[in-house]
């Protein structure tokens, strides 16, 4: 029984880094909870893991509710955490508001879900940039250098020519310009770390690869450090170096992301590799689907079930899944790849 | 199958009504309470307390100076200090529960007042009150002259029998009165009150009416239209414009009788304020009221009567106080001779301003409450005759509250107000020029002499007047009153009070007129049981 | 149970607010009841009763606004809401009762019947969008913005006369005395169709405007589309569908209009003399009768409060979302 | 009180309809199609006239409007446009002086109402938590109280009830209904993605509040402004009708206190006692079309489909309706292969 | 397989009228058959759901079908014409005949009313001759069918997770066995673990209970996986139509073609995605000719002037290019 060890080869060095992060949102409580001393609470990310390094992307994958968005708003400080710890460049930081957190925020940005909530209708394309380098004074000082800086910031999300933009309300923009000016506002800031958080589910299919593809061209260029939140696997092979799985607010496997999606671990990645739309399916390409196993809902986040959260729909649950938190197990097939699941344990595959 | 509905009888509400006299007030809503002491309440306000309790006896407003008529005392006799009241008890007066009213009743009540001073509303100095028979005698602490008529006839007597066993008579709103008037009560709803004639037992003859009707209107328009429809046949109520309003809708029966009393209406004038504490130029401006438009503008023609003697005193019920040196003058609109006694005083008319003798331009705020509409309509016409002798009046609307406390703190430049009224001029040139109820500014007076008057002329006069024990000397001191209140102008007063009515002959004949005065015409005072023992049905 | 006793602490504590705002803000009025009392009377009544008036009000004796204040509340715990100056001696609490049944008859049924209509029109408006009830839409819009007391006095000079069926003032004929029989309740309803009437016209048009812009955002809604789609007659996706649902939001304006019922009526009171709580308000105000005003608002606050319970209640039946479990 | 006329949940702009990508050159043509509501339009156009004779409404006056003259209650004639009152004063100038003071308190106490309502709803439901509580508790209580027996007593309070004082107690009474709405809004607003896109890129809190949140919540800080004014004028007729609030200036109300006063109606006075009414539910009424242009462009789902009745090709007129898709002409013979367009270019 | 049940014949649907018309749908012209799953994909804004809806006269207010047919082939009796009906036609038309699930189950379900409620009172007004018993043991029939408790049935839509009101939406949708199925993107609102459930289930119940399907979505992979033909919208037309393994192996269409190489395979090498340069079309200002043609990697002389139509082009498969013609 081995826990994960940073097994990474320091391919980039580490810019965000959260351990042990947990997150529970209190529950408001009824009229029954009285005489009970309970306390509920949403337990919407539990003691996870993560790290991002310059030029990487890791993903972030899982079904809807997992917890994704919340770790997404716990790294960029929009949430105050529960437990764990978050690191910037190694430092323990926890930040409210007024000065600390802006110098946080110019290290680390997000990008949201839906551009066409992330920007404020009644403000145009300029207002939100021009705040954005404002902010963190990377505007300069003369009208100048902020018309230079805002040209610069459209040609890098490659809204060209600038011009026809900068004036525009969102509401003129197609949803990939909307999600490249999103993109354009978090780099005005000049960040290490961007967290993409599902930047692309809004979006067209034919509009997502262009700006998937922009982020990639930004990461290589910029060498910037990139969270991709994403509950569709298929992407997230194609984007990202690392991939991780989400299930119920807790990780389940992670590791490069051609392994994990290629030869996925734990039986719930399984599922999720299994459910996802497959054109070869119909060409006879792939295995014949058997009686799916994931029948039966995500589970509760106010009382997980205890032991392995996945047990309940885990087709090959053993025992042990029942009551013992399983934890980070080495696959061994690929170096780096690891799954939370009690079947990769020595013990209980050796006899 | 309704028998005992309390309605059951009630077919005719709206049908001919041979036997019922429908008397409105616009009171708004009443509640049930029928102490006869207190203003508060329904029997008071709207007036039926006096025909359900009666005074010892019947004192005209319309005639001020004439005698009491007789009532429950069968004799009345003041000692010429007015210190001492000897009243001899009718009896034949019996009160509606069968129990025989006497002397002790009387004497009940009186000793009630003495010691409740929640319910002494006229702060009588009553020293004592002892019983001799059919005899009772109260004696005064102070000459009671200026007061006679408020303890003859605005005392109801009440029960002994029944109200020693009140345990609080100021605050009991006394549900079944036992009262000893021709009327008792009925039925009570907050709109409306019945009473029904008492078959027998009641001193005099009953009267013809068998049922009064009293209902409280929420206000004066909705009296006046009541009055209008035929609802209502008679109350005391400001119609504007009577004529179209009210009389036209039936010329031949709907009337209006509104004799002057001895109470007042004026402008008071804060006299510690420059330049009005100048008499010359009161006088002045005095002199450019028109009266007469006020009293057909704002006052419909018929509701404050118009003053025109110089003293103040209204036709009629004044006559007999007006003295030599005033008898006829009258009062006229003279701008010409306000603006020369300006000029003679040292003020300066410079275009169509009027500057005082400094240079300052002489301005004016005259106030009073925005509801009161014939008064807001007098002070415009005020403000257009002042107008005409350079003075720049606006008319200040605050609210009552407000508009009180500035009256009584002496906080205005000139407000319209009333004064109190009695039986003599006595009340109308306290409440004017009073030094002893003078308050320093800011110190609320509440009994009169808001203007802060200061003449001790006239404060002397006043004492003379009220406790004289002779004619002579009341003369002599009402002489100087009445000099003072003319040459000084403290008060530029415009219009009587009157205890009239509206009323309509419709069912009911026999109503006071000019001719026959015989009773005031308002139907809360308690002249108003006489009128009603005077109706008799119309011969339809 | 800590929403619930949220809850709690949210009506006590207006009730509380709302009850000391009531205390203090009428003894902000300068002047003072008897002086009031003098001047309604415009020298009727003679000075010289001041004094004894002061001792009858029981307002001879200096107190401190505090120690009223707490008098205040020791009396309302006993249920005692004092003696009405105005109506002296008459208990607030019997002045109250004689004329609340009025104006919750007249305009608590007003209003109900308002809603229902308005809520009804207000379902055809919007359900059939183009159709003749748009018509309605401008005719409703200028009788809301027509002041009440206006039209009621127009209504009085038009309808009322001599003869007229509709008598002009009051709640029921004079001479009659409230009683539950064949006399008193024609009559009490003649008086009240045209104060009724007046309500209705200006009140009506905002239960349409609403329920039909509820329908109109409601019925574009995909559950109305599949209802349409599942082949289900007109009148049933109208009422079942659309209405239904529509409805919810105007549940809680509608109990906020209940709880307004005995504050917001008080010039149709006036215009039509009718003996209500309104009316009864009115001339506390003028009389700085504190005790009644008191009772009054005493009322008026409970009153909203409970309509408040109320809508939180009905929300509850009519809405599943609200009923959680589990 | 003023009763919502749309649900809360859809006043933001640029949600919804727009949801999806417009064309471009539709964009300026956004910025007035507020004013090219026709109902907006109306009631904008009949404001701007009570508003310009607010503003130059003494000065063309004919007469002085407390001005007596001979002409007692007069009927409406050449001299005096709407008649004169009892004192001979012109009705027609005392409602051109009245207007001013009318509008001014509206837009006064619409202010004062507006401006409260957004520092308590904005803050209450920005801020949340305990705040929240403290806030919504106070706007609760005033939502119970009674207003406009309030406003009377407070008004009664008053030495001198000038306009501006009873625009402020009337503001200052008024503006819970709105904070409710506004915090409700807000509530909606901060659970948005800008709002917290804003955040992280790092602005500070007042900021966001003034500056991503407020240019959205003006369609409902408009409506609620709108709300408060036809609230604040009828509150003001209705207390100087009654005789509580008493300036010396004339207004609507005014009017109607004196004809009331004078018993115009009975004396067959109507000159003196209509026109006013009728001022207050015209502007009543435009106010309220300003309302539902705002409703309508906030909503769209509100706005009346231009054109609600069509022909068909067959001639009968069908109106369009949810559930039933007018079909303006069937192909009466199936087209088996569609060779020919009708369209070509465009 | 060949018999159609529901022929679309040169439908054009617009929204709004004058010179504020919108035409989303234009002359569109497609064949559902007896039991088939016939896919409809196309980007944001192509039309799909206008088409869906404009087929069964739902679209909303200011949607207008401007011309066009819609024959339904009935089991029994002759075709007819869809958009001639009455509306009292209709309504027994709807749901029996034809019924649609919508993409959002929650919108689409009245959150006031049980689901029992709101299964029944299809078959209230359907089979008015049903008893009460008889339609609650039908609705929990029903029920089962699509792999829900039977005592759910007395549940409010908001105590159900979303794929359990999407089945109860298609188990509503079931309920009087109609012969066509329209769904438009019935599974977006859901994950992938869920989609394939739903999907599954209804795959398998189409071959027990013999309907066919419309399928609208705008994700390829999750069409090409499903259905039986697929046809691809471009611009309120339909640009190409085909059996689904024709198109994924060789679509003709450069849109088509773009549409299949924008999205990343699970499986298999990792190929390169090339997607479609710009953005879609302005429905106002459509582009002259081939709309397609200013995105068109392959765009010739004819394109930008005339407007290609849908030609077979061999192997039961159509294309709307002027390269194909
Ligand atoms: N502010 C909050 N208060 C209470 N619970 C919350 C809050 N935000 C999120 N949650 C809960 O936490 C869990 C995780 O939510 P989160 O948004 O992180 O999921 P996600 O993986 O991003 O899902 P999706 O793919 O739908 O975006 C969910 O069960 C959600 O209901
Ligand atoms: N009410 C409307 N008024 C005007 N145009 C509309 C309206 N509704 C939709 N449209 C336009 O009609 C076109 C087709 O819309 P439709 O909803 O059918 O597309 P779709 O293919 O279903 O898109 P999606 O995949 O986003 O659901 C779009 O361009 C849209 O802008
Ligand atoms: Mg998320
Ligand atoms: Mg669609």
């Amino acid at each position: 029984m081995t826990s994960i060890p940073d097994a990474k080869a320091p391919a980039g060095e580490v810019v965000l880094e959260a351990i042990g992060l947990t997150k529970h949102f209190p529950v408001r409580r009824k009229l029954r909870d009285l005489f009970s001393n309970r306390k509920d609470a949403v337990h919407a990310v539990d003691d996870v893991d993560l790290v991002l390094r310059r030029g990487k992307v890791v993903a972030l994958v899982g079904e809807s509710g997992s917890g994704k968005s919340t770790i997404a708003r716990l790294l960029a400080q929009l949430y105050p955490r529960t437990g764990g710890d978050i690191r910037l460049h190694g430092e323990t930081t926890k930040v409210k508001g007024g000065a600390a957190f802006r110098r946080y925020c110019s290290q680390v940005q997000m990008i949201f879900q839906d551009p066409f909530a992330s920007l404020n209708p009644t403000h145009t394309i300029r207002y939100h940039l021009t705040r954005s380098l404002k902010i963190h004074d990377n505007a300069g000082t003369t009208d100048q250098d902020l018309e230079q800086a805002l040209t610069e910031l459209l040609e890098r999300v490659q809204l060209t020519p600038p011009e026809r933009y900068l004036d525009k309300f969102p509401h003129e923009l197609s949803g990939g310009q909307r999600q490249r000016v999103a993109i354009a506002r978090a780099l005005g800031a000049r960040p290490e770390a961007l967290l993409a958080d599902e930047p692309v589910s809004m979006l067209d299919v034919s509009i997502r690869l262009g700006v998937l593809n922009l982020l990639r061209d930004l990461r290589d260029r910029l060498n910037l450090a990139i969270l991709y939140i994403t509950h569709d696997i298929a992407s997230a092979r194609y984007f990202a170096d690392d991939t991780m799985v989400m299930y119920a607010g807790r990780m389940v496997e992670g590791g490069d992301s051609e392994t994990v999606t290629q030869s996925p671990a734990h039986p719930y990645t399984k599922l999720l590799i299994e459910s996802a739309p497959d054109p070869d399916r119909l060409a006879g390409l792939s295995e014949a689907d058997g009686k799916d196993a994931g029948n039966g809902e995500p589970p509760s986040l106010i009382h997980p079930p205890a032991g392995c959260r996945f047990h309940p729909r885990c087709p090959v649950a053993m025992e042990r899944c029942r009551t013992e938190l399983p934890v980070p197990l080495l696959i061994g097939d690929a170096p780096g790849h690891w799954a939370a699941c009690w079947l990769y344990d020595r013990d209980e595959v050796a006899p | 199958a309704c028998g005992d509905s309390p309605n059951a009888n009630k077919d005719n509400a709206n049908s001919k009504g041979a036997d019922f006299l429908a008397i409105g007030m616009p009171n708004g809503t009443v509640t049930e309470s029928n102490n006869p002491f207190l203003g508060t309440a329904a029997a008071s306000s709207l007036g039926y307390r006096w025909v359900m309790y009666e005074p010892l006896g019947m004192w005209n407003n319309v005639k001020p100076a004439d005698p009491a008529k007789p009532w429950l005392a069968s004799d009345i006799k003041w000692s010429p200090d007015y210190k001492t009241l000897d009243v001899t008890i009718r009896d034949n007066a019996t009160w509606s529960d069968g129990q025989k009213l006497t002397a002790e009743d009387v004497v009940y009540t009186f000793n009630l007042i003495k010691e409740k001073e929640a319910l002494n509303i006229f702060a009588l100095p009553i020293d004592q009150v002892t019983q001799d028979g059919s005899k009772v005698k109260v004696t005064f602490k102070s000459s009671q002259f200026t007061s006679w008529h408020k303890i003859i006839s605005q005392i109801p007597i009440v029960p002994k029998h029944i109200w020693e066993k009140i345990a609080d008579p100021a605050t009991d709103p006394i549900k079944q009165p036992i009262g000893s008037g021709p009327y008792t009560l009925k039925s009570f709803s907050q709109q409306g009150i019945v009473l029904e004639r008492r078959e027998s037992g009641y001193w005099q003859d009953k009267p013809a009416i068998k049922e009064l009707r009293y209902t409280s209107y929420a206000d004066n328009n909705a009296q006046t239209t009541a009055l209008a429809t035929g609802a209502s046949e008679w109350s005391f109520v400001f119609i504007p414009d009577y004529q179209q309003v009210f009389v036209s809708k039936d010329p031949q029966n709907n009337k209006v009788w509104a004799p002057g009393v001895l109470g007042i209406h004026g402008l008071y004038i804060n006299t510690t304020r420059k330049p009005f504490d100048d008499p010359k130029l009161r006088q002045a401006m005095n002199m450019v009221i028109n009266r007469a438009d006020i009293f057909n503008q704002a006052e419909a023609g018929y509701f404050h009567p118009e003053l025109k003697s110089v003293t103040g005193l209204p036709d009629g019920a004044g006559d007999a106080y007006i003295t030599e040196a005033y008898k006829g003058k009258t009062f006229s609109v003279d701008v010409a001779g306000a603006k020369k006694l300006l000029q003679e005083a040292g003020y300066k008319l410079d275009g169509t301003t009027l500057k005082d003798k400094s240079g300052k331009a002489v301005t004016i705020k005259l106030s009073d409450p925005a509801p009161w509409s014939d008064y807001q309509t007098s002070l415009e016409i005020i403000k257009t005759n002042l107008a005409d002798i350079g003075i720049a009046a606006t008319v200040e609307k605050p609210n009552q509250n407000v508009w009180d406390q500035n009256v009584q703190t002496g906080d205005f430049d000139a407000v319209l107000r009333w004064t109190n009224g009695g039986s003599t001029p006595f009340d109308i040139y306290q409440t004017v020029m009073d030094g002893d109820l003078k308050k320093p500014i800011g110190t609320p007076a509440q009994q009169g002499n808001f203007g802060r008057f200061d003449s001790p002329e006239a404060t002397a006069a006043l004492k003379a007047y009220a406790n004289a024990t002779d004619d002579a000397a009341r003369t002599t001191a009402l002489a100087t009153l009445q000099k003072v209140f003319v040459e000084q102008a403290p008060m530029l007063p415009v219009g009587a009070d009157n205890v009239g009515g509206a009323y309509s002959t419709k069912n009911w004949i026999g109503w006071p007129t000019d001719a026959d005065p015989y009773a005031p015409m308002q139907p809360t005072q308690s002249g108003a049981l006489d009128v009603i023992m005077h109706l008799k049905p119309a011969a339809s | 149970m800590k929403y619930f006793l949220q809850r709690l602490a949210f009506y006590l504590f207006t009730a509380w607010a709302a009850i000391t705002l009531n205390f203090f803000i009428p003894r902000m009025v300068p002047g003072d009841p008897v002086q009031a009392l003098i001047t309604k009377y415009q020298g009727q009544l003679s000075s010289d009763s001041i004094q004894s008036l002061y001792i009858l009000f029981g307002l001879d004796d200096d107190k401190s606004l505090w120690q009223e204040y707490l008098d205040y509340w020791n009396q309302l715990l006993h249920g005692d809401l004092g003696l009405s100056f105005t109506f002296f001696p008459t208990p607030v609490s019997e002045v109250i009762s004689k004329s609340l049944p009025w104006t919750l008859m007249l305009v608590g049924i007003t209003t109900i019947i308002s809603f229902f209509l308005g809520t009804g029109l207000g379902v055809l408006a919007g359900w059939r969008r183009g159709s003749w009830a748009d018509g309605l839409l401008p005719v409703t819009t200028f009788l809301s913005s027509v002041p009440y007391f206006w039209l009621g006095i127009i209504a009085i000079y038009l309808l009322t006369g001599p003869d007229s069926f509709f008598p002009s003032s009051g709640g029921f004929d004079n001479g009659l005395v409230p009683a539950f029989d064949q006399y008193f309740i024609p009559s009490a309803i003649r008086h009240s169709l045209l104060p009724a009437l007046t309500i209705l016209i200006s009140s009506v048009s905002g239960w349409i405007l609403s329920m039909r812009n509820m329908m109109v955002t409601v019925s574009s809604e995909d559950y109305i589309t599949v209802a349409h789609a599942k082949g289900l007659s007109d009148r049933r996706v109208a009422t079942s569908y659309a209405a239904r649902n529509a409805l919810l939001p105007n549940v809680s304006g509608f109990a906020l209009s209940l709880g307004f019922i005995v504050g917001g009526t008080l010039l149709v009171e006036i215009v039509f003399s009718y003996p209500g709580i309104g009316f009864q308000l009115f001339q506390a105000l003028g009389a700085s009768d504190y005790p009644l005003m008191q009772g009054i608002f005493l009322i008026i606050t409970i009153s909203v409060l409970v309509a408040n319970l109320l809508a939180d209640v009905a929300y509850l039946l009519l809405d599943p979302r609200t009923r959680k479990e589990g | 009180m003023t009763i919502p006329t749309s649900s809360i949940e859809q006043v933001i702009p640029g949600q919804g309809s727009m949801a999806q990508p417009e064309a471009t050159k539709k964009a300026k043509k956004q910025r007035f199609r507020f004013v090219s509501n026709r109902k907006a339009a109306t009631g904008l156009i009949i404001l701007g006239i009570y508003v310009l004779f607010a503003i130059i409404g003494p000065w063309v006056a004919p007469y002085d409007p407390s001005a007596r003259s001979n002409d007692l209650l007069q009927p409406p004639s050449g001299d005096h446009w709407l008649g004169t009152t009892h004192l001979g004063q012109d009705v027609f100038s005392q409602l051109l002086e009245g207007t001013r003071s009318v509008i001014f308190v509206g837009f006064f106490a619409g202010t004062v109402a507006t401006v409260l309502s957004v520092l308590i709803g904005v803050t209450a439901g920005y801020l949340g938590g305990k705040t929240d509580e403290g806030l919504s508790a106070l706007s609760n209580v005033f939502l119970v109280i009674p207003a406009l027996p309030l406003i009377i007593i407070i008004t009664s309070t008053l030495e001198n009830a000038e306009d501006w004082l009873i625009a402020m107690v009337i503001g200052l009474t008024s503006w819970s209904w709105n904070a409710r709405v506004l915090r409700a809004q807000t509530l909606s607003l901060r659970r948005r993605d800008f709002v917290d896109a804003a955040r992280a890129t790092g602005e500070k809190t007042w900021r966001v509040i003034m500056f991503e949140l407020m240019p959205n919540l003006t369609a409902v800080i408009a409506s609620g402004f709108v709300g408060t004014v036809i609230f604040a004028v009828l509150s003001e007729i209705t207390l100087a009708f009654i005789g509580v609030a008493s300036a010396d200036t004339w207004n609507w109300g005014t009017i109607l206190f004196w004809a009331q006063g004078q018993q115009a109606l009975a004396r067959e006075a109507w000159w003196w006692f209509i026109p006013a009414g009728l001022a207050i539910a015209l502007l009543g009424t435009a106010l309220s079309l300003i309302n539902f242009g705002i409703d309508e462009f906030v909503s769209p789902r509100l706005r009346s489909v231009g054109k609600t009745k069509i022909k068909t090709a067959s001639g009968n007129t069908v109106r369009m309706r949810i559930g039933f898709t007018p079909v303006l002409s069937q192909g009466a013979t199936p087209v088996a292969t569609p060779v020919i367009r009708k369209e070509t270019v465009q | 397989m060949s018999q159609p049940v529901l022929e679309i014949k040169n439908l054009n649907v617009g929204y709004g009228l004058g010179d504020q018309a919108v035409r989303a749908v234009r002359d569109v012209d497609l064949t559902l058959h007896r039991g088939e799953v016939l896919g409809l994909a196309g980007e944001s804004g192509s039309g799909k759901s206008t088409l869906a809806y404009g087929m069964t006269r739902l679209l909303p207010p200011p949607g207008v079908i401007t011309g066009g047919q819609v024959i339904y082939h009935p089991e029994q009796g002759e075709p007819y014409d869809v958009l001639g009906l009455t509306d009292r036609e209709l309504r027994g038309f709807r749901w029996a005949e034809t019924a649609i699930v919508f993409q959002g189950a929650m919108n689409s379900l009245n959150p006031v009313h049980k689901i029992s409620t709101q299964l029944t009172d299809v078959l209230r007004a359907h089979r008015p001759e049903m008893s009460e018993a008889a339609r609650n043991a039908r609705a929990r029939e029903m029920l089962k069918l699509v792999g829900i408790a039977a005592d759910r049935m007395d549940a409010y839509p908001h105590q159900l997770s979303g794929g359990m009101r999407q089945r109860v939406m298609i188990g509503m949708a079931l309920i009087l066995q109609p012969q066509v199925v329209i769904m438009d993107e019935p599974t977006t609102a859901l994950d992938v673990v869920m989609q394939r459930q739903i999907l599954s289930q209804l795959i398998e119940l189409r071959e027990r209970l013999g309907f066919s399907v419309v399928f609208i979505t705008h994700d390829l992979s999750l069409l090409v996986e499903f259905s039986n033909r697929i046809a691809i919208m471009y611009g309120g037309r339909i640009v190409e139509e085909a059996p689904a393994a024709a198109i994924y192996k060789d679509a003709l269409h450069p849109y088509s073609k773009g549409l299949l190489g924008s999205f990343p395979a699970l499986r298999g090498p990792r190929r390169e995605l090339t997607g479609i340069p710009g953005s879609p079309p302005d429905l106002k200002g459509m582009p002259a000719g081939c709309s397609f043609h200013p995105r068109c990697p392959k765009a010739f002389e004819p394109c930008p002037d005339k407007i290609p139509v849908l030609t077979p082009s061999g192997g039961d498969r159509s294309v709307a290019c002027w390269l194909h013609e």
